[in-house]
C-alpha cells in the first residue's frame, strides 16, 4: 500500500514529528511504500541542517536524512512555510539575496501542489501535528 | 473509519469532538498526549467507556509506556497497539481523520 | 488514470492566533488547480474564520479573511459549518460572511456557498471523504 | 494580580484553571484567541459573568477588532483596552500570571 | 542590593507531547544557581511530568523524568501539585515519583519535596510569588 | 518602570510574538524601560535573518531588529533552545562545526541565566507564548 505523510510541527517542541519518523518507519518494515512525506507549517523546521540538540537525545533532523537516504524517501518541504519561517536551499537563498542556505540533506523544497498530488496518488494519507 | 487523536482530554476538546463525529463501528487511536483519555478512573474515563460500546479504541503502547502509565491503569476494552499496529490500522480503513 | 478524490478540509482554528487557518486556506486556493472535489468543513473555533467584519489594522497582523471570498472563483463552493459549533459560540448564519459562487450550469447565478449542517449530517460527509487534511 | 488568557475557552480548560485559581480582585485581561470568552450569548459566558461580580475582566480592543467582534456583542461590564491599557495594567499589578 | 525574590515556575503541560516541561525544567535547574526563593507548581497536567515509571525507551524520545530527582539536590525543595487536579485524573500521591531533599539544618534528614496543595492553597501562594514563569 | 519579556513561540505559526511585539512598543511610548527580551522554546525562531515573508505581510525577524536598534534593546535568543532549534550565530556555527549562521541583527546568543537575571532586575515579567 502506498502512504503519504505530511508532518506540521517542529522538531522537540511537538511529539509529531517522532511519531511522524516511527510510523514511516514501521510502515517501510511491513513493506509499504512512502509515496512522499510532506513538511507544512513549523514542520518545515524539520529540514534544518543547523540544528545541534543534547549528546544525549536524538538527533531527528539527521534520523530523517538517514531513513530517506537508506530508502530513497522523497521528503518535500514547502516552500512558502520555509520562507516564511527562515528555511532555505542554495537557489532560494540565491533568488533571495540572503547570504548562506540552511536545509538539511535528504530535503527539497517545493510547492503545495506537491501536497495535494501526495494525497491524490496515495492510497492513505496520515497527519502529524499539533 | 480511523480516527486519531493526539491532544489531552483534560486540556482540549479535541477527543469529545472526535467522539461527537465518529460513527459507530469507528476505530479511534488515542497517540501522544491522546493516551492520558485511556487510563481508568477519571473525569473522562465514563466518556471513553462509553464509546468502546460502538466503537473500537486504541492506544498507542509505545506512549502510555513513555507517560508511565501501566497497562493494568487502562480502561478495559481499550486495545494497545505498536507503530505496527498503527500502520495495519491505516491499511484497514479507507480514510484518516488526525484530530490534531 | 487515477479517479477524481474527494478532498475535504477540516478548519477547526480560529484565525490569527495561530496560523493554521491562513496557511491551511493556501492549500485550498493551490489545491483548486488539481479538479478533484473539494470541500471545506467548519468545526469548533473554525467557524470564527468565517465570521463577518474581521480588521485587523489595531493589531498589526495579516488579515487574511478577505481571501475566503475568492473561493468560489476556484470553484470551492462547499463549505459545510456545523451548526452546533455555531450555536455554542453565539453566532448565527447571519454573523458570518456572505460568501457565493456563480454557477455556471445556471445561467451563472449566484448561489451561497456556505451550508449550515448539523453534527450528524457532517459526520456523514465526512465518512464520504478520500482525502482529509485538517488545519 | 493580573492574569492574562490567551486561548480559546471553546477548545482549551486555560480560562477556567485561570478563573479557578485567580482570587476575588483580580485583574484578568483576555487576549489573542482568549477574547472569544468576551462574547455574550456563548457556553461559557454565564462564567465570564460571574466572575465580572467579584473580578475586573478586561479584553483587548487590538484582537477582539481582528476576530470581527463588535463592542456591542461583548458582554456588558467587560472593559475594552488598548496596548497602552494592557501596560498600564501590567504597572497597576505587582505580579503577572500569564496563562499559556 | 536586590532583595531575594519569590519565583515560581507554573507547569501545565504533560511531558513528551510537547517539550515545554523539558524546557522548563531547564530554566529550573539553572535559575537555582540565583540563590533566589523558589518553588515549583504542578496544574492541571502538568501534575503528569511527575508520574512514576516513565519509559520512553519504545518511542525513542528524551526520557527526561529522571531529572526531577536531581531538584533536591539543587535545592529545589518546594513543589506543590494540586490535589484537584490528581484527582480528575485518577491520581493520587502514590502515583508520583518519591522526590526528596535532605535538610541541612535538621542532621541531613531526608524529607519529602512534594507537597498536595488543593486550588484555594495554590491560589494563596501564588498570590505570593513575585516572579512567575509558565512552562 | 521596568519590564522583562519573554518570547516562547516562532513568528507567524502564533500570535505571540506579535502581542509581545505591540507590548514592548506600547511600554516604550509609555516611558518605561526594557530591561530585556528573552526568547526561548520555538521563540527563538524571531531570530534567523533568513525569513522571506510574503510582500503584503508584515516581517516580524525585522520589525525586532529595528525596535532593538531605535531603542537599543538586548534581545537575548536562548543558547540550548536555539542550538536544538537551528538557530546559530558566527561563534556558534565554529564551535560546532556548522558551515554558516543565520542569527538576526539586534539578537545576542547566551544562555538561560539571562532569563533569572531578567526576572531579577526587572519591576514585571511578562510572558508570551502558546
Amino acid at each position: 500500500m502506498k502512504f503519504s505523510i505530511m508532518v506540521n510541527e517542529g522538531p522537540y517542541t511537538h511529539q509529531a514529528s517522532d511519531t511522524a519518523f516511527n510510523f514511516t518507519k514501521a510502515a517501510l518494515e511491513a513493506g509499504h511504500e512512502i509515496f512522499r512525506i510532506f513538511f507544512y507549517h513549523d514542520g518545515v523546521n524539520n529540514g534544518t541542517r543547523m540544528t545541534i540538540p543534547p549528546q544525549d537525545d536524538r538527533h531527528v533532523v539527521n534520523r530523517w536524512s538517514e531513513l530517506a537516504e537508506q530508502h530513497g524517501l522523497d521528503m518535500v518541504v514547502c516552500v512558502a512555510a520555509a520562507q516564511r519561517r527562515g528555511i532555505l536551499d542554495a537557489d532560494e537563498a540565491k533568488r533571495n539575496g540572503k547570504d548562506g542556505d540552511n536545509i538539511a540533506p535528504g530535503f527539497r523544497i517545493s510547492g503545495l501542489g506537491q501536497l495535494i498530488e501526495a494525497g491524490i496518488q496515495a492510497d492513505r494519507l496520515l497527519v502529524f501535528g499539533d | 473509519m480511523l480516527h486519531t487523536v493526539n491532544k489531552s482530554p483534560f486540556e482540549t476538546h479535541s477527543l469529545e469532538t472526535c467522539l461527537g463525529l465518529a460513527k459507530p463501528g469507528s476505530d479511534i487511536l488515542l497517540i501522544e498526549d491522546g493516551v492520558y483519555a485511556a487510563t481508568a478512573g477519571t473525569t473522562v474515563s465514563a466518556m471513553v467507556e462509553q464509546t468502546i460500546e460502538s466503537s473500537s479504541v486504541y492506544a498507542l503502547a509505545p506512549d502510555l509506556k513513555a507517560r508511565g502509565i501501566d497497562p493494568d491503569q487502562v480502561i478495559a476494552g481499550i486495545q494497545l497497539v505498536g507503530y505496527d499496529g498503527f500502520v495495519k490500522l491505516s491499511v484497514m480503513n479507507e480514510t484518516v481523520q488526525c484530530w490534531l | 488514470m487515477l479517479r477524481v478524490k474527494k478532498f475535504m478540509y477540516v478548519n477547526r482554528h480560529a484565525p490569527h492566533g495561530t496560523i493554521y487557518a491562513l496557511e491551511g486556506l493556501e492549500v485550498v486556493l493551490i489545491g483548486a488547480a488539481f479538479d478533484q472535489d473539494v470541500s471545506m468543513a467548519f468545526i469548533g473555533d473554525g467557524v470564527f474564520q468565517l465570521k463577518k467584519g474581521q480588521d485587523t489594522t489595531d493589531s498589526d497582523i495579516k488579515n487574511f479573511s478577505p481571501t475566503y471570498r475568492a473561493l468560489g472563483d476556484y470553484d470551492v463552493t462547499q463549505l459545510y459549518v456545523e451548526r452546533e459549533s455555531l450555536e455554542e459560540r453565539g453566532l448565527a448564519i447571519g454573523d458570518l460572511m456572505d460568501l457565493t459562487w456563480e454557477d455556471e450550469e445556471d445561467d451563472w447565478a449566484e448561489k451561497p456557498s456556505i451550508r449550515v449542517v448539523n453534527r450528524q449530517e457532517l459526520s456523514d460527509l465526512l465518512e464520504t471523504q478520500d482525502v482529509i487534511l485538517n488545519f
